[in-house]
């Protein structure tokens, strides 16, 4: 039973992620794909975890922060580049 | 604690996670612009993932014993950085111009920073310098 | 028009130090568990790059000194002469070894000559992970 | 599930190859990545894909998956990011000085 | 070591001091120096003539490759030595003779002198070698050197072109000829030529016979400009003329003939043999007396008259190699191989006389600055020594007594009429031909030889036709082909002397079963009545009235069809292969990457894919499979869904993005295939790539998309290749899924952490078993980030500057 | 245990990574580059010797026994090339340091090569496939950049075609070794041979077995030559020598070791298909030659004839067939450099490399001439010069064996060769002298040296072949009975 909860929430979270994709496709603007690529992460991050607990493992956890890192810092990367045209500024104006 | 409490919590919070998420999945697709769509993700969204984190905390700290540091780092981690992410990305979106949806009532910033036309006209002669 | 970063730059004096943190615990943690020199200095890089991306890299280059075609050198160099250790003590290029030394307070650690190796790993990616990515930004 | 993958696989390995073969550097670069993705599965499907833990001996299991392939796949990722790196940095240079991604502007048949 | 290997090298060992002597003594000119090279190998080789004539051999060793082989071994018989003392005895003259010709002031006289001690010593070595290894060596070395003397005045260029054409015919017989010395050696085990000889039997009986044979004399008829080989000759010409004489008609060109007389014991007594080498002999011997006489240049003149008499000697040799399908002490032993005494007798005088006419045609081309017969004329008077040296020469070609060509041209009608009458080979048949051609080429050779004398020294003197005021050549430039004259004269009258000492041995050498049969025969020029005679006075009188009317059929040789004229087979044939080479590159080597692409990944199905359905069978093995789970199956759709956008798609944010969902759906399945580190790498990895990407390219043009129209239409071609590629590794994929017969070697790695202290078997592999992998990877980085970086920075485009590589 | 073998690569890493210090110090980098080289060279030497005495000596890297580890195999064919490359490595750095150009040293070309040097004798080395395959990428990175040093056009342009082809290639290679590891369970060469030999090569195997081949073909130009002629054109010579003269060998000799030693029980299919692929690359690149006036694109198809001939050699296998071609091989390592670097002198002084815009150098340059006329010679195979040997060896293996069609190609191939490099000859040294001393866009100024120091090798292998012999049939015999290095590998079996 549990087992068949997790498994439905990873389809759950799966399909959260598939919606999210046609919004990157979608567009309409930049940061419309940024947000939606920030949802993916953040998704990705629930599906490690629930994934985790299905296979009762703790291997995968670092997975967890590790995406919460690279989501942050390629959202701060896009939005500054949408936002300047660059993404790392030799010196701040 | 037994392990159908257990279980029982974990799915329960898991459960709720997922359904934040679905939600947020749904107003990525529904809400008309950026503004609104960035609302959905980053708020409903951040709130699912952290209550499905706290549910893996809880299953592998209760069930086998291994408090996870790197979990509760995450959680912290998710917590800081969610709002902030947010927070560019809506400033990246009106500075670089682009439109609210048509239902919007209020501007307030529009006359600071100036209309839609001159702002996407300063971002793309910004651009345009830049490289 | 005046771009204010201060909530962006006051986060991630924060979160720096968590990435920071979590990336010497992979590097760590890698000998018994996931992780590993590669991604614990991709994982430092991505620590650096967040502030190159809050600050700009005139500030940064300031606040840390560190010339990253240079750290490369000294990586590869810390992998190679991990190398010529045993190589000098005759035994076969790379050969590792690994003792439980008891400290106090500590209780038993491992030392192993592998983590010096994977440490030239880290200097190595973190060095070259910057240098392209700042070689590029510098371009554009 | 071996099936599954290798059909997988054959579908990367397909678009990657159309890619490859496009007139856009981009599209080009993709294509590699996209071969290498499949690469890198395929090395992991053929050597078996056991239903046994993570290689990690910490964890109690009966069976482990195989870890060689594990650790040739993390080298070769590496590499493939450092030769993309370059190929990436090489081809923003071309654009740069040439002017066009377009490869079939650069021939470059100067002969006789 | 020996004195006579110290002969072969001495030229060239010399040679590298020419250019330190040339510097050395500026006022000397440097041809004094080097005359003593042949002087002193001449001398020193005549001393073995007493030995050859009492029927003894030399042989001498020095080992080079002996694990192949491959020795340096000489061997002294009639046949090497006498074409020795050839070689340097004319080698002298020419170097004296080329002392006038060139001039010290404008001439580069070291590199002539080299290039002339190389050709010697090479020479020296094709005829005393007796492993055919080596003797290829210096085959090959004569075709250099000859390359280099006849673009001697490298600026003109028609020297280059002559020499170009020189060197691909010839290199392209030694290559033949390596060939079949290979052939010969697997048959043989040998490379002695001795052995060979030895084992003559196996050879003619072993399958490769045929080929072995053919390709020698491919060899030997490029280098003796046997037709239709012989068009490199005439070209040839714009050497200096002391090489002409020296290289085109005393010495190297015979090397060919040199060759077919010393493998005669070997492949001879074959009808094979014998009827290539004496019809291809006959027809050059034709060809080239047909061609002769409508020349106007005098060096042109004489090109052909020597192509057509080296057809003749090559013709003589094959007629004598019928002389060993017989059992020594038959008769036809005797009968046959007087043809080959015949051969080598011509082959002497042809060098006489042959190179005094050279060196009389440049002596005209030296005094009067042309050799066009239509300027030339009456300088009999002014240059009487010259025209008396002609006289000698021009008859004795012509074969009239009393000069030597007189007697070797009455023996060689007596080879055709015995090699007629011949009853093995079928020649019952058609052996009748042989005498009629011979004397037909007669005939020609005598117009030819009357030509030359007449157009040059009588008739009409028109000194407002040449270059310079015409005089009698100096004192030194006259001794060469007068003492060349002399011997055409005193051959004739003692032709024993070189009976003896030298065609005897070079009979025995050639004819081994002749050895004896020679003994007690004496050479003379006198036979009496025969029908050889009556054939010479036949062929003086035509010839005579030919000669009167020849302006009323000369005109007919313009008639000759295009496709006669062998020199445009050459000319067009090269650059034919120029242009068609030039075609076939220009066709496939587009310069579009794609098309590489295309053709590699085509080459791959071919042939990989040829392989899979020719060696196995496909069967899909559903065993041991590990289990499928939905979600295992949502994701291989977000998977495929991501590929196809990727493919799809005309923004090119849409592609980098959807790679990137497709390296964290890879990263997704790291996960579920229980690779965790994997898994980690993947995903930072991929956010960096993916960064990278938009990094580089935000600010390239709008990718195209399929819509437009001279975007990126969606082609059915590369789909199909792409698709075959894919289909290929999937197949294989599932073949080698079921192919289960090993354990893989990663158990070991289970016990990890009793191994290598680290219980992450992954991390254990990468950071100890497998530790090289990983430092190697580092510094693959390592490179991968110096080089963005020089890449980023440098730029040397504007610059300019002097870079070879532009 | 034989750690003086790592010292082949350390040394070079090393000295690689210590010149990233010393960026801006460029005589110190001269120096240190070229002592390195020669330092490599006395121990390459060394091991020589000693593999001549003792037979092949193996190195178990971190300890390890094989096939758990990495294993380097140092046999003398492996040490060979080794040598050779090292002998190839110093002329073109001596040439280098009067061309290259100062920004390009201040741009860690140097460091580059060395790494390129420690990828191609790894590849040598090496005992293992992965390890192989890495050793390839970091032979083909450090190629790319050195490829594309200095941004300019021609470079840029040439280099994208370069790398994409070599980055599909290397993704082929990861794909072979899947299937090879899927269906072996083991990297490591002689372990495999044990394997493969247990199980019998069969269809599936062989298929494999292909696969992999063409890989390597890809990497040696053989057949897929495409991308060859394009970017040898583009890099400075002093690079585009080192590649003609190294990149292709690393394909060959991967061809030579994985169907002597792992693959050798079906030669009626995998070496019947080398056979073909060595003639048709043969004829395409002597059809290549022929076809331009471009010196350098002249010089880029002579490298491709040359793979088909050393293949063609090796798929005849025979122990002479194989003693040829591993000659040839090295011969080709040199005269390759070589000519390369010759090409590159006359390309400095007149600044063009169009055979049509040359003329008559040799009269203010005879040396430079009488260099590359000798390397034409050798470069076709006239005796006794160092081509000739491997060539007749391998013609008469040829021909021993039946190969009539290999042995017929290639001499005709020679003689078009021969066409092709005279003709550079012809026109780049005869005819008018155009360039006054003043005119020239380079002085010659210790530009030759390299090349002298090649021509006197080149001209001494020939003449020396028996004392050279002496190493090459050891060579062969490796190469012909691979359970001499199956067991020097793992002499308790498996």
């Amino acid at each position: 039973m549990f087992d068949l909860i997790l498994l439905i929430s990873l389809l759950l979270i799966s399909f959260a992620i598939l919606v999210a994709l046609y919004r990157v496709y979608k567009g309409p603007s930049m940061p419309d794909r940024i947000i939606a690529l920030d949802s993916i992460g953040i998704n990705l991050i629930a599906l490690i975890a629930v994934f985790s607990i299905y296979m009762r493992s703790t291997a995968y956890l670092e997975a967890i922060l590790l995406l919460g890192i690279l989501a942050f810092i390629g959202t701060i990367a896009f939005s500054k580049f949408i936002e300047r045209g660059v993404a790392i500024e030799r010196k701040h104006d | 604690m037994n392990e159908s409490m257990i279980e029982i919590i974990v799915s329960i919070l898991v459960l709720i996670g997922v359904a934040l998420a679905l939600i947020s999945a749904f107003g990525l697709i529904r809400l008309p612009d950026v503004y609104t769509r960035s609302h959905a993700a980053t708020k409903s969204a951040t709130l699912g993932v952290l209550v499905t984190i706290i549910g893996a905390f809880l299953f592998f700290g209760l069930s086998e014993g291994v408090y996870s540091v790197r979990l509760i780092l995450g959680i912290v981690f998710v917590f800081l950085t969610a709002p902030v992410a947010g927070h560019l990305i809506c400033r990246a979106a009106y500075r670089s111009g682009v439109s609210l949806a048509e239902e919007s009532v209020q501007d307030d910033l529009e006359p600071i920073l100036g209309s839609e036309e001159e702002r996407r006209a300063h971002n793309k002669e910004r651009h345009h310098r830049s490289s | 028009m005046k771009v204010n970063d201060v909530i962006l730059q006051t986060v991630t004096k924060i979160v720096v130090f968590i990435i920071f943190t979590f990336a010497f615990y992979l590097f760590f943690a890698g000998h018994h568990d996931t992780g590993g020199g590669f991604i614990g200095g991709l994982m430092a890089a991505s620590a650096l790059v967040l502030l190159y991306l809050s600050y700009d890299i005139d500030t940064i280059s300031k606040a840390i000194p560190i010339n990253y075609r240079t750290l490369i050198g000294v990586g590869v160099s810390v992998s190679m002469l991990t190398g010529l250790g045993s190589i000098l003590l005759g035994f076969p290029f790379l050969s590792h070894t690994f003792e439980y030394v008891d400290f106090p307070f500590f209780g038993e650690i491992e030392l192993a000559t592998s983590v010096l190796f994977e440490f030239g790993v880290l200097f190595t990616v973190v060095g070259g992970t910057l240098t392209i990515i700042l070689s590029i930004s510098e371009d554009v | 599930m071996e099936i599954l993958m290798s059909i997988l696989i054959g579908v990367l390995v397909t678009a990657g190859t159309y890619l490859v073969m496009s007139r856009s550097l981009l599209r080009i670069i993709l294509g590699t990545a996209v071969i290498g993705h499949g690469a890198l599965l395929l090395l992991l499907t053929t050597a078996g894909l056991k239903e046994g833990a993570p290689p990690i001996t910490n964890i109690e299991a009966l069976s482990y998956a195989d870890p060689l392939p594990q650790a040739l796949i993390l080298t070769a990722i590496v590499i493939n990011f450092a030769t993309t790196g370059f190929f990436l940095v090489l081809a923003y240079r071309a654009y740069k000085e040439l002017g066009t991604d377009d490869m079939d502007k650069l021939r470059g048949i100067d002969d006789e | 070591m020996s004195w006579v290997h110290l002969m072969i090298v001495l030229p060239l060992l010399f040679a590298v001091f020419i250019p330190l002597l040339y510097k050395a003594f500026p006022r000397i000119h440097t041809g004094w120096f080097v005359l003593v090279v042949p002087v002193l190998i001449f001398g020193y080789l005549a001393t073995y003539l007493p030995m050859l004539a009492n029927g003894g051999t030399a042989i001498y060793e020095i080992p080079w490759i002996p694990y192949l082989d491959i020795n340096f071994t000489v061997f002294v018989d009639g046949l090497g030595l006498i074409f020795a003392l050839i070689i340097s005895g004319i080698g002298a003259l020419v170097v004296i003779y080329s002392i006038y010709y060139l001039s010290k002031a404008r001439e580069a006289l070291h590199n002539f002198y080299v290039y002339l001690m190389m050709f010697m010593g090479a020479m020296l070595g094709v005829v005393l070698s007796d492993n055919m290894i080596v003797l290829y060596l210096f085959w090959e070395l004569t075709s250099i050197s000859s390359f280099l003397l006849i673009a001697y005045w490298y600026q003109r260029k028609q020297s280059r072109f002559g020499a170009q054409k020189a060197m691909l015919i010839t290199v392209l017989g030694g290559f033949a000829m390596l060939a079949s010395i290979i052939m010969i050696h697997n048959i043989t085990g040998t490379f002695s030529i001795r052995e060979v000889i030895a084992q003559s039997d196996l050879l003619v009986q072993h399958d490769l016979f045929l080929p072995a044979m053919l390709l020698l004399l491919l060899g030997a008829f490029t280098k003796s400009a046997q037709f239709p080989f012989h068009i490199w000759l005439p070209d040839a010409m714009e050497a200096p003329t002391p090489i002409s004489a020296y290289l085109h008609s005393a010495t190297m060109v015979k090397a060919g003939i040199y060759l077919v007389a010393r493998f005669t014991p070997a492949f001879g007594g074959t009808p094979e043999w014998f009827w290539i080498v004496t019809f291809v002999g006959l027809f050059t011997l034709i060809w080239g007396s047909l061609n002769a006489v409508k020349q106007r240049d005098l060096k042109a003149l004489l090109a052909f008259s020597t192509i057509s008499q080296l057809g003749l000697i090559m013709s003589l040799l094959g007629m004598g190699s019928a002389a060993l399908y017989f059992n020594p002490g038959d008769q036809g032993v005797q009968l046959h191989a007087y043809a080959v005494l015949a051969a080598v007798f011509h082959l002497i005088n042809h060098s006489t006389f042959k190179g005094s006419l050279f060196m009389v045609v440049g002596i005209v081309d030296h005094e009067t600055g042309t050799r066009d017969m239509r300027k030339l004329g009456g300088l009999m008077t002014i240059m009487p020594v010259s025209f008396t040296l002609a006289v000698i020469g021009s008859l004795s070609m012509a074969g009239l007594p009393p000069f030597n060509g007189f007697i070797s041209k009455e023996m060689f009608f007596t080879g055709t009429l015995s090699a007629a009458s011949l009853d093995i080979f079928n020649m019952s048949t058609y052996g009748a031909i042989i005498p009629v051609v011979a004397w037909i080429a007669s005939v020609f050779t005598f117009i030819y030889s009357i030509i030359l004398v007449y157009k040059t020294f009588l008739g009409k003197y028109q000194p407002e036709r040449l270059e310079k005021k015409a005089h009698e050549a100096p004192l030194g430039m006259l001794i060469p082909p007068s003492i060349l004259g002399f011997l055409v004269l005193a051959i004739f009258f003692f032709p024993n002397v070189v009976g003896d000492y030298a065609l005897k041995p070079m009979v025995a050498s050639i004819i081994p079963s002749a050895a004896g049969v020679f003994d007690d025969y004496a050479i003379s020029w006198w036979h009496g009545f025969e029908p050889e005679l009556f054939m010479t006075m036949a062929v003086v009188a035509v010839g005579l009235i030919l000669f009167a009317t020849l302006n009323r059929w000369i005109g007919l040789y313009n008639h000759m069809p295009q496709w006669m004229h062998l020199n445009n087979w050459f000319k067009h044939g090269l650059s034919g292969m120029e242009r068609g080479s030039h075609k076939v590159i220009d066709w496939h080597m587009t310069g579009y990457i794609r098309d590489y692409l295309m053709y590699i990944f085509i080459t791959i199905i071919l042939i990989v894919g040829g392989s899979y359905f020719l060696l196995t069978d496909f069967t899909l093995y559903t065993e041991n499979l590990a289990s499928i789970s939905l979600f295992e199956i949502v994701l291989a759709l977000v998977l495929l869904g991501s590929t196809v956008l990727v493919m799809a798609t005309r923004s090119r944010l849409t592609a980098v993005v959807s790679v990137g969902v497709l390296g964290y759906v890879v990263a997704l399945f790291f996960i579920i295939l229980r690779a965790p580190d994997l898994a980690l790498t993947q995903l930072a990895i991929e956010t960096v790539s993916v960064a990278l990407y938009l990094l580089c390219f935000y600010h390239l043009p709008k990718l195209k998309g399929r819509s437009e129209e001279e975007g990126e239409k969606f082609k059915i071609g590369n789909f199909i290749v792409a698709l075959g590629i894919g289909s290929l590794v999937t197949l294989l994929a599932l073949s080698v899924n079921g192919y289960n017969l090993f354990e893989p070697i990663s158990v070991y790695y289970g016990d990890s952490y009793d191994l290598a202290g680290a219980a992450n078997m992954v991390n254990a592999i990468l950071a100890d078993f497998r530790g090289f992998d990983t430092f190697l990877e580092i510094v693959v980085v390592a490179i991968a980030g110096l080089g963005v970086y020089a890449l980023v920075r440098l730029r040397l485009e504007k610059r300019g500057g002097t870079d070879e590589s532009q | 245990m034989n750690n003086i073998i790592i010292l082949l690569l350390l040394i070079p890493l090393l000295t690689g990574v210590l010149l990233i210090f010393l960026r801006n110090r460029i005589s110190a980098q001269r120096w240190l580059s070229i002592l390195s080289l020669l330092a490599v060279g006395v121990i390459a030497a060394i091991i020589i010797q000693r593999v001549l005495n003792e037979g092949t000596m193996t190195l178990n890297l971190g300890g390890w026994e094989p096939p758990y580890g990495i294993v380097l195999v140092a046999d003398m064919f492996a040490m060979l090339l080794v040598f050779t490359t090292v002998i190839v490595g110093i002329c073109c750095l001596l040439y280098g340091f009067r061309t290259i150009g100062e920004e390009r040293e201040r741009y860690y070309f140097y460091t580059f090569i060395q790494f390129l040097l420690v990828g191609v004798m790894g590849s040598f080395l090496t005992g293992d496939l992965f390890n192989l395959f890495v050793f390839f990428e970091v032979m083909l990175l450090s190629s790319y950049v050195l490829i594309a040093l200095g941004g300019k056009k021609v470079q840029l342009r040439e280099s994208i075609k370069y790398v994409l082809v070599n980055i599909v290639s290397s993704m082929m290679f990861l794909i072979a070794i899947a299937y090879l590891y899927g269906m072996l369970g083991t990297l490591n060469f002689a372990h495999m041979a044990i394997r493969v030999s247990e199980a019998g090569q069969d269809g599936l195997l062989t298929t494999v077995a292909i696969f992999l081949m063409l890989v390597f073909s890809l990497k040696a130009a053989l057949l897929m030559y495409f991308w060859l002629p394009g970017s040898y054109g583009a890099p400075p010579m002093a690079i585009a020598a080192l590649f003609a003269a190294l990149l292709t060998k690393v394909g060959i000799y991967s061809i030579f070791r994985v169907f002597s030693v792992v693959f050798p029980h079906q030669p009626e299919i995998t070496h019947q298909l080398l056979a073909w692929l060595g003639i048709l690359t043969m004829i395409i690149g002597a059809i290549g030659a022929v076809a331009h006036w471009s010196l350098r694109k002249i010089l880029a198809y002579n490298v491709v004839v040359a793979v088909g001939f050393m293949i063609a050699g090796f798929a005849v296998f025979t122990t002479t067939a194989i003693a040829g071609s591993v000659f040839y091989l090295i011969h080709d390592m040199f005269v390759k450099a070589l000519l390369f670097l010759l090409g590159g002198v006359m390309i400095g002084l007149t600044g063009t490399d169009k055979l049509r815009e040359m003329s008559g150098m040799i009269r203010n340059h005879a040396s430079l001439g009488w260099m590359f006329f000798i390397a034409a010679l050798a470069l076709a195979g006239v005796p006794p010069l160092s081509g000739f040997i491997g060539k007749l060896l391998v013609l008469q293996g040829a021909i021993g064996e039946g190969f009539y069609i290999i042995a017929a190609v290639g001499l005709i191939t020679s003689l078009m060769v021969l066409y092709s490099v005279i003709k550079i000859f012809i026109n780049g040294f005869w005819g008018e002298n155009q360039l006054t001393v003043e005119d020239e866009k380079m002085s010659t100024k210790g530009t030759l040296l390299p090349s002298a120091i090649l021509t006197v090798i080149v001209i001494g292998m020939g003449l020396g072949a028996e004392f050279v012999n002496v190493y090459i049939m050891e060579a062969a015999e490796v190469i012909n009975n691979p359970s001499l290095y199956i067991d020097a590998v793992m002499p308790n079996g498996e």
